[in-house]
């Protein structure tokens, strides 16, 4: 084991699955030399040149449109788009022929694109640098989501997303860029589709995505100092699913709170919690409490009262525990 | 120069297209066909031209206009029939319908229901074929009014400067559903555009086959040997609707009347006929053969089975 | 009263709307001569011409920019974008540029624009033709989103859609544009904001969106034969989400089920449902139940077993009730 | 002819905006500033060319590097600083930051984090005018690397075909962040993409403010009298990083060094001298009245308030 950050664990998937297959590809804008902008590529260039890293011109649409023709032909590109929100320039790319190609052809075309893309807010990027949209593409048939919030998963998670033969759209977290964890020095991967049990515990589940993980373990944390006892699911996967590790968490506890960064109405939390309720409302014992960013843009200067944090969540368990 | 063989198979792909379509005409007009459909009825000459000079291994992309150009590059009638009747034997499982045909043994990489969808996506096509040194070229269809989506642009502009081995073809009708090219856009040769990307662009009367053919030709050798895109512009005239069914309330009954003079089929037929090629009679025959080939693509879409509802499920997913 | 289709109530709205302020424009592909594709702009090019009726080439971002740009300076454009599925194409228009310019100029724009778009299945028209996407405009802060299931309510959202001050997505339903209603011979209105009951029961509320409105009325009539009276609650506005409606019919009934013809994961019931389980959990007798599209593209060919309906909805209906 | 006073204003504008983001760099260095900024030190000429021949009702839509354009629309500098620290006297209340600002007062529009995402605004801005028939021309700027996305294209097109009273000026630096414009495109000249459009192209020494001037003239002539936009290329020189901290791995130190050499406020000071419209003394003067303003300026900005938490719930909606 070492120690790594988030942006490096995902620059070694990158290595390693390039070294592994000459069918995966890097394309991107500034994939090539400095790495991106956030470096998530640096080294490819030198290391597999410039045929397998393709730098392109400021054109979502055609990096997407590439990644999705050359992946019909049995390519496996791994598309960068520089910051989660340009997902739109490119929205109809991603969602009416990347997710519909294969169901809409009979099952013509297998299309193994991952699109990497960083959300999230608390670098003071303002309003068209900071969204979490993993809702948008959640409800989308056809596509995977999947959201990392550890340098173990990031890396575990980015190998088996290229190695999967479908449009997987991959969210970091570009405010985990810099955290550090432990990853094995052999070769790993994390599943897609399996939650996992970051902290266990009996009285609550907190189910949480991407950089909220963190907040719900430092809540947690502060929680068992008053004697409750959270278990934190990570989703790591978005689409498709894990029901079964959440419902297995909340047979135990029969209390559940749901946090993530996106705005809470009609964000993922809002699905957790339907389904849960559908499925186990006589196992519950308190409402399902959502914990997200409020109904408004994320704004340039106000991030610290805009993003959800360990004390909301905190509260919302509280909230369900003296229910 | 196109050898007699050629020519023959020119004006096979030119009529074949032409009869299947009518025949479309006819049984969506008898709401056979579920959803709505779009014909090339008079724009012939250009899938015959650019299709007939492309190998089995080539790739078509093809629009929601896109029956011509689908059948043009070979794609078998029957099954492209039972796709369009929504049945289980069609290429994509009846999931497709008219808008969507494609045919991997072909090379019909299928058509868009977004206009410019498909140009990033042809790209992407040729791109692999670069990446994997694939002696290819991908030929991409698209509308005169798809010019002016970004991502004509953006597809544009990537593939001039890789250098891919693909050929943009627009097959300009003049029209962009109910509104004529002159109100939508200032430019009339939209080959022009080619120059804003380092791009060869040239515009033919697309409805002179031989002409198409020529052109298409040299933009197809031209990508294989690895001197980049061409923006291939052929003009022609769509003698329908938009959809079937459309009333064409904008536009006149002489103007319908009058685009139909330019019927390539005609032209064609006139100089295989002058020069000698072709009589009377082997028209005929090939009207027949035809014919007979249409009714049997009927037959085999009308007898293949509707899918059964567990098929809603598949394909999502790999 | 007169009877008038959905499509000739969109219509009349447009007329009267342009007839009355001189600052309403119509903007998008085909919207002169025949009045766009299905005909929802027809006559306004002969009443108001070329200046105010204005066909463009198929460009749509440039459509969605042209109507925020004029509208920041106090136009009041109404745009149409052919089918909902075709959003895709401008989203970064719509998400990143009309809902957040008020916020991220500190208030300095108002944005009345109005994006027309159909959405919805049931005509064969394939998986890029027939998309509901209200969630994803639904999660976006800034944007108002109206769905209207009738033509009274069609013609009078669309004016309180072009009055309102706010960027406003309009979806009407392609499949229901022929369907007929009655409306007053008089101007009227109706609020943004308002969910409206459609049909007043006591056993169990159905809410219910755009074309799932009439079969959530169709599985009423065919319980009521049971003896079970449902309520049925158009919600005509997604957002703002008229909360309030929708509470005091839950109170009554303590039984809920949410129709709606999106994809059911991640679709806007998730939200209503997790809305009412936070707030009335004690008051349930049973989970709410969703009825939506499953988790796969739209097949030209399989309409028929895609689309939820009425029996769908009886069907949780029954569900809830014998819970 | 430029006269005196103008040719004055010309170096006032570059001085300050040249002046000002040097400040901005500093104090950004010094932590001061949150989230990220982006300065167009070197490519002053640009700014001041344009801006200065438009009237206050002119309205400018500006970038991401967009100081420059916006102070040189005349946008009051303290209100403007207030806003790239936070602020609450900032023009959008703090909430936009540098990325972000806009003042209706001074027409500034407002500028873009998305890359080529004004384009189609600043078309319906111009498009307001023309409907109201105000006398009034609208200007949007962007980049080399911003040619490249679909929306110029699609805000090109349609502003070309209804004519609008509108400006687009490329502020060509030869850079899209990390990436020189060889390898992203294929055309030098980006000005040669107007006649896509049916539109006039000029591409002029971004970095020799008289040039910019007389041209962006000529553009704003002609789009006043109803005689369509003008794609207006200026060639410049970034000669930061693409943002403030930018490492600048990708180019080499004397490359750096180098772009120095076009320095326009050099250039243009080295005029003014010869021509004797200024004289050494002068030119310290308004290096010291800028200098003043700054401080003000800073002042300013850090007395003001930090918004209250409340702000954040305000201006969703109308
Ligand atoms: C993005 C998008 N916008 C609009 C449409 C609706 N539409 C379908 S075909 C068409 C006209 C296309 O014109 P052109 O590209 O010239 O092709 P043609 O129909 O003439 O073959 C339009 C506007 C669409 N399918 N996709
Ligand atoms: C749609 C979109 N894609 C990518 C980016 C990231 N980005 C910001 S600035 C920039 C480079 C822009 O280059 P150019 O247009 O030449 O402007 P310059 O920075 O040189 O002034 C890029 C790629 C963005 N903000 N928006
Ligand atoms: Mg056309
Ligand atoms: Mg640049």
């Amino acid at each position: 084991m070492r120690e790594t950050r988030y942006i490096r664990a995902i620059a070694e998937a990158l290595h390693e699955e390039m070294a592994r297959d000459e069918d995966v590809f890097v394309v991107g804008e500034d994939v090539g030399g400095p790495g991106g902008a956030f470096s998530a590529t640096k080294g490819l260039m030198e290391a597999y040149g410039e045929r397998r890293v393709r730098d392109t011109p400021i054109s979502e649409s055609a990096i997407i449109g590439l990644a999705i023709g050359a992946a019909a032909e049995g390519l496996r590109p791994v598309a960068e788009v520089m910051f989660a929100d340009f997902l739109t320039v490119c929205m109809d790319q991603l969602v009416n022929q990347m997710a519909k190609t294969r169901y809409m052809f009979g099952g013509m075309y297998t299309l193994p694109v991952v699109v990497r893309a960083p959300g999230g807010a608390g670098l003071n990027a303002g309003p068209q640098h900071s969204q979490s949209l993993e809702a948008w593409f959640a409800h989308v048939p056809g596509l995977k989501v999947v959201s990392p919030a550890t340098p173990y998963d990031a890396k575990g998670l980015l190998k088996s997303s290229i190695r999967d033969d479908n449009p997987v759209i991959f969210l970091e977290h570009k405010a985990l860029y810099g955290s550090k964890g432990e990853i094995p020095d052999e070769e790993y991967l994390v599943p897609l589709g399996k939650a996992d049990v970051k902290r266990i515990g009996k009285d609550v589940t907190v189910v949480a995505a991407s950089r909220m993980v963190h907040e719900a373990l430092d809540a947690a944390k502060d929680l068992s100092k008053d004697g409750i006892e959270a278990e934190v699911i990570d989703l790591r996967t978005i689409t498709p699913l894990d029901r079964e590790t959440i419902f297995t968490s909340v047979e135990k506890t029969s209390r559940l709170v749901v946090a993530h960064e996106a705005v809470k109405a009609f964000g993922i939390g809002a699905e957790i919690s339907a389904m849960v309720t559908e499925e186990m409302l006589d196992h519950l014992d308190a409402p399902v409490l959502r914990v997200g960013a409020p109904f408004v843009p994320v704004p340039f200067n106000l991030e610290r009262y805009y993003l959800p944090n360990a004390r909301d969540i905190a509260a919302a368990v509280r909230r369900v525990m003296e229910y | 120069m196109v050898n007699k063989e050629e020519l023959l198979r020119l004006l096979y792909l030119m009529v074949k297209v032409r009869r299947v379509e009518e025949c479309l005409v006819d049984i969506f007009s008898q709401g056979k066909i579920p959803g709505f459909i779009h014909v090339g009825i008079g724009q012939e000459a250009v899938s015959a031209g650019v299709c007939s000079c492309l190998r089995e291994r080539d790739v078509v992309f093809t629009t929601h206009r896109g029956h011509g150009q689908a059948l043009a590059k070979g794609i078998d009638l029957n099954r492209f029939m039972a796709e369009i009747y929504g049945r289980r034997d069609g290429f994509c499982k009846g999931k497709a319908g008219s808008m969507h045909i494609a045919s991997r043994e072909a090379g019909v990489a299928g058509s868009n229901g977004i206009v410019g969808g498909g140009l990033p996506i042809a790209v992407g096509n040729a791109f692999a074929a670069q990446y994997r040194n694939e002696d290819r070229v991908t030929v991409c269809f698209f509308g005169d009014g798809a010019s002016n989506e970004g991502t004509f642009h953006e597809s544009l502009n990537l593939a001039a400067l890789w250098n891919l081995p693909v050929v943009f073809c627009c097959e300009n009708n003049g029209w962009a559903q109910f509104t004529p090219q002159k109100v939508y856009m200032k430019l009339q040769n939209i080959s022009k555009r080619a120059e804003s990307y380092g791009m060869i662009g040239v515009t033919v009367d697309g409805d002179d086959v031989l002409m198409v053919r020529e052109e298409a030709e040299k933009a197809v050798e031209r990508a294989i040997r690895g001197m980049g895109p061409t923006l291939l512009e052929c003009k022609t005239h769509r003698w329908l609707g938009h959809y079937v069914g459309d009333p064409q309330k904008y536009r006149t009954t002489e103007e319908v009347e009058e685009v139909r003079k330019f019927d390539p089929i005609i032209r064609f037929q006139k100089y295989l006929l002058e020069n000698k090629h072709v009589d009377r009679q082997y028209l005929d025959g090939l009207e027949a053969g035809i014919k007979m080939e249409i009714e049997e693509a009927l037959a085999f879409a009308e007898n293949s089975p509707i899918a059964p509802a567990e098929e809603l499920f598949t394909d999502v997913y790999a």
